[in-house]
């Protein structure tokens, strides 16, 4: 048994794929003696040595390229990206570059490279460093897309991700790092493309991604608790590849389906989700698909501001009440 | 050098501007620093301790109409440019009076009657957003300058690259001031960069002269900045300023700084400190001392003042959170 | 009367932009003695001179930014980005900077600026010079989105587009720029937010934008002509603002839509609108909606492979008969 | 120069094979042009006639496993590498035959059997793209060599910058070769950049040595790029050469090239053409004539050949829009 918080999660999932295999390497900026803004990349440089701990320049566009042509002659870098903001000044190399040369080629290329960043709000950083921006990346083909809501997940998934051919942008949230779980091991796998069930129930389906997965949970249990009302929660944990089947199955299951985001509404993922059971489970929809998502607006940065910003469980809790015509007084 | 012997080509009521700004600037970061330890200040923020002369010198040289651009470290920028304290600690701690009433935070001061264009948290992308404003003076045919501040560590990213050119092709009236404070968050500047004056020595790159300056030197600052601003104001073109200079605390609140070696830090403190070193150089100039003093007195007031202003001020409404998205002052997307 | 093409029309609604207004100018790379790659920016150089008629160098974070800084100080530039596939090299001044600064402070600054760039595919130039990026820009907080099917649209959109006290980014369609219509004034406004009825009908709505509203066009004149389906084409014109009101009252008439998006799969405009339909008009809806788009791949380059890859009129008939369960034979 | 008069120290094989790589990278062009003007190539293309002294003596100097990348004007630097003439027009007509059946097109030519590991399309992506296979070199202890080819005006985008540092920190087996042929698409490069060399005049800012070369002179370009790979093979880093040369036609399929000078164009083509100066070249070490022209009616041949089989292949299946997305070979996003 062990108890572990998110971010030691991260660097013990690297220095496990990085004690697997020697072609694993990683780097990113102030990542290696400092161990990362965020600390979740601690102890690396000692157990692995700076060749295989890069310390990088403030050059995003020459980390991720680096990374990128390492890939392309057969190592599996992990590249940091520091917050998920700044993936915008490495953008073409992401969107043009890493994501479409393996089909430009026809195949001759192979990019087995994972981009972890830390994403999301939730510490007044403001608007430049605190975006949920996972639907950027599925928005380009040629990406996987990874975001996982809890140490175990952190785990599983970074073991897959890097030993995936493809590429892969790893979103960690940054108000999940503290998160702590017990672990009964350490070493697992869990494949990309499959959704985890986080609460059963069958009046309404809550489909969340990340810190909005737990949110969604813990909401959840408060409508059980006080309202009776069953939710089911299904966290996504990667919307490329999507576990269709699973949002098939829950979204015929209860009828009532309510995505929560915690991006800005216009093009998020929870829009393709939606017209994604539109299409399949039209027939089965006791009503309209509901999206919980931050306002079209960029972060703002005080507390009571952002705060009310970002959807909170009291919010998807009031929001499936008034989805399901449940007053709150009951 | 013994500044009683050379001719005082800077004067003393400028020189007790250069001191009351950067006691201002001083003032003001350290008084941020204890709203920090009393959780009045949430979300991170970035001092700069230490590298007071920079900015003081340009808020002392600027004019009304100036333009500048700073970054995330940016308090003490905008301060200089004669921003209120109480604008500057309240949108630290998210208040109603704060500069930007809580919406930007402390990494995004902007304060445009001042010309304080904004603070930029992505590193780099202020410094081609700077060249658009020299850009609109050239073109209206008026004569504001523009100057923009950015690190050591900014000068390895792509965006420094193509202003730096874009600035000389066109001959924009901009003023590049690089601070090298020898660090990027937590590693080394050297450790990361192909020269080893990471502004000056690329300056030929971009066919500009090569500078490089005592940043913590107030006075030194002050004429190499006055020339780079008089060369930009007469239409000549940009310059590419580099000031050695040295942060006294960490990167940002939660960096404890330990990366640093100590005897290095303690050199900068306590013999390189910029305001040690110029209260020195008043008296070296026989200025009185109870004005230094009493400069130094009122800024200590000014503050106080300003804090508990800030402190009393009410936090936003959240409507706010729905306003000034858009040109129209709300957030709606469709008709 | 004149004669215009789109090609012409955006030189020609430059110009008129520019002579009513000294705050106007224009910048890009080859933009002025060249007159563009697109040749739709001939004889502006001559007209207004090297002042207002910048030619820039490789570097599009310097341009938008220069753009942006100039925007801020009061004037009112349009720059040009050859490729929307570029955006991606300038995607942190967009997405960042120009998107969010008014918000950030306040509404201190106000950023009027327009960012003009050749969109789509269809001439056969890969996977790199021909992607449909509307849906980017889209998911941006603070960006308005522009992207006109005609050149009586680019007149029209482009003199409000200038106006605009936002940022507009203005996707002009490469494989419309040959396109002519007749006019009988040039001097036109169409406000942001009003979408284009093209062609009217009850049974089915065709929801379209750039290329895909005309080739949607194209197709109801056929569904009309040889299967007497009345279609109606919604021809969005501007994705923020978003024509809201016309399409909710558009899908509550036909109750069955099917958008056309040139853009992959994942997330695009289609998903975002589809999802609002269902918000809105979910009891009106008489089947799912059916998104007709690229998939979710790189645009191949070949003739054949791309001409099968992006939707044509031909598969907007079939699928729009499919959805309607009309057999072709008919 | 008089080559008599020097020691020789390239060798008659090795001028044979630069001779015949030329030829193949001419010979080739110019049936890509005449294939366009039958409408047999769609889509866009950037010829490099007059260019190919620079590719050709890489694609000799290099050793099976180095990596080379190069840009949109890349059919050059493939064919150099050892692509067949039939993968490259094949590629460009859209066919089965193509080197990657039409995925791609003429910018994304890629042939990783012969180490050509991509042309990329957009200005600069490739550069530090580049440094990832030399720092696989690194850390796999391996003595390849990586060589990024790109054009004077892609030295003004920032991706060239953050590559050129980091590549120099890390001390990668790399060599960088600017193109230098005077234009962007249709601008001259010395009216947007600062400097007048803008590769060579930037070296200095990434520690690099100022390397110019006449890329129209073959043994000139075998000289200098030799010591660069040797430099970068003995793992002593990167080297930055700025190659001057000239393309003969327009920026691209469509461009007639009218924004040069007549009397500039006439100079490159008749007096600076490296295919004639090597042609002269050859003789002046007395090599044996028919050797020279039975290689070039060999060449004549086979482009022919080539371009007789591109013409016969069948146009891709259109199943394979689907394909290789991933690397399962499908296109799938969901399970
Ligand atoms: C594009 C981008 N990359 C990384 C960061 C994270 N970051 C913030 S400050 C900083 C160090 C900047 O160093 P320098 O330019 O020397 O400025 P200083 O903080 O020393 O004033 C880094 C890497 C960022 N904000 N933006
Ligand atoms: C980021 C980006 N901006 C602009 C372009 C359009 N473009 C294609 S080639 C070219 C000129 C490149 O000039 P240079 O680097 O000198 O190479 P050359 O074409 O002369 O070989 C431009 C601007 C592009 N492909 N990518
Ligand atoms: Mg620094
Ligand atoms: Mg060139």
């Amino acid at each position: 048994m062990a108890q572990l918080t998110y971010r030691e999660s991260v660097s013990l999932a690297i220095a496990q794929s990085m004690r697997k295999d020697q072609k694993v390497f990683f780097m990113g900026e102030d990542v290696g003696a400092a161990g990362g803004v965020f600390k979740a990349t601690v102890g690396l440089l000692d157990e692995f040595g700076p060749e295989r701990i890069k310390d990088c320049p403030i050059s995003e566009q020459a980390i991720l390229g680096a990374a990128m042509g390492a890939a392309m002659s057969g190592l599996r870098p992990i590249a940091e990206i520091m917050f998920s903001d700044f993936l915008a000044v490495c953008w073409d190399i992401i969107a043009n570059q890493i994501a479409k040369t393996r089909y430009m080629s026809d195949g001759q290329i192979n990019i087995p490279l994972v981009i972890r960043t830390a994403n999301g709000g939730g510490s007044k950083f403001g608007a430049q460093h605190s975006q949920s921006l996972e639907n950027w990346s599925m928005a380009i083909p040629g990406l996987k897309v990874v975001a996982p809501s809890s140490p175990r997940d952190v785990l599983g998934l970074m073991a897959s991700s890097v030993q995936d051919p493809d590429p892969v942008i790893f979103y960690e949230h940054k108000s999940l790092y503290a998160m702590k779980e017990e672990l009964d091991k350490t070493d697992i796998e869990i494949p990309l493309g499959q959704a985890n069930i986080m609460h059963k129930g069958n009046d309404v389906l809550l489909i969340g991604l990340g810190l909005m997965a737990q949110r969604a949970k813990k909401a959840a249990e408060i409508l059980k608790e006080k309202f009776n009302v069953d939710a089911t929660v299904l966290d996504l944990r990667t919307l490329v590849p999507l576990d269709l089947q699973s949002i098939k199955r829950e979204a015929k299951k209860c009828g009532q389906v309510i995505t929560v985001e915690e991006n800005p509404r216009l093009c998020g993922w929870g829009a393709e989700i939606s017209s994604l059971i539109i299409e399949h489970c039209f027939k089965d929809l006791k009503g309209p698909i509901k999206r919980i998502t931050t306002p079209h607006i960029p972060l703002p940065s005080a507390d009571i501001l952002e705060d009310n910003t970002i959807p909170s469980v009291d919010v998807i809790v009031d929001e499936t009440l008034t989805k399901l015509k449940i007053k709150k007084e009951k | 050098m013994n500044s009683k012997n050379i001719n005082d080509d800077i004067g003393e009521s400028t020189r007790l501007k250069l001191w009351e700004t950067m006691l201002k600037l001083r003032l003001t970061e350290k008084k941020a620093y204890d709203l920090f330890l009393q959780n009045l200040i949430k979300g991170t923020s970035h001092l700069a301790l230490g590298q007071e002369a920079i900015g003081a010198t340009f808020g002392v040289l600027l004019e009304k109409g100036d333009y500048t651009f700073c970054t995330y470290r940016g308090h003490n920028h905008t301060l200089a440019r004669g921003s209120s304290i109480v604008g500057v600690l309240g949108e630290l701690m998210g208040r109603q009076c704060g500069l930007m009433r809580g919406k930007g935070g402390s990494m995004h001061l902007t304060d445009v009657e001042n010309g304080v264009m904004g603070s930029y948290a992505i590193i780099g992308a202020h410094i081609p957003i700077a060249n658009g404003t020299a850009l609109a003076s050239q073109y209206n045919k008026t004569s504001e300058v523009t100057v923009c501040f950015f690190g050591d560590g900014t000068t390895n990213i792509g965006a420094f690259h193509e202003a730096l050119n874009m600035a000389q092709v066109w001959k924009l009236p901009i003023v590049f001031v690089c601070e090298n404070n020898l660090y990027m968050e937590y590693t080394a500047i050297g450790d990361v960069t192909a020269v080893e004056h990471p502004a000056a020595d690329r300056a030929s790159a971009y066919g500009m002269e090569k500078i490089i300056v005592d940043g913590n030197d107030a006075d030194e600052m002050y004429r190499i900045s006055k020339k780079a601003i008089d060369k930009a104001r007469e239409g000549n073109g940009p310059s590419l300023i580099e000031a050695k200079t040295y942060r006294h605390s960490g990167h940002s609140r939660a960096d404890p700084g330990k990366y640093r070696p100590d005897e290095e830090v303690k050199d900068w403190v306590e013999n390189k400190d910029p305001i040690k070193i110029y209260r020195q150089r008043l008296k070296d100039f026989n200025i009185n001392e109870t004005k230094i003093n009493s400069i130094e007195e009122d800024m200590i007031r000014q503050v106080e003042e300003a804090t508990e202003m800030a402190k009393s001020s009410p936090i936003p409404d959240i409507k706010e959170i729905y306003t000034d998205v858009w040109a129209d002052g709300g957030s709606e997307w469709h008709n």
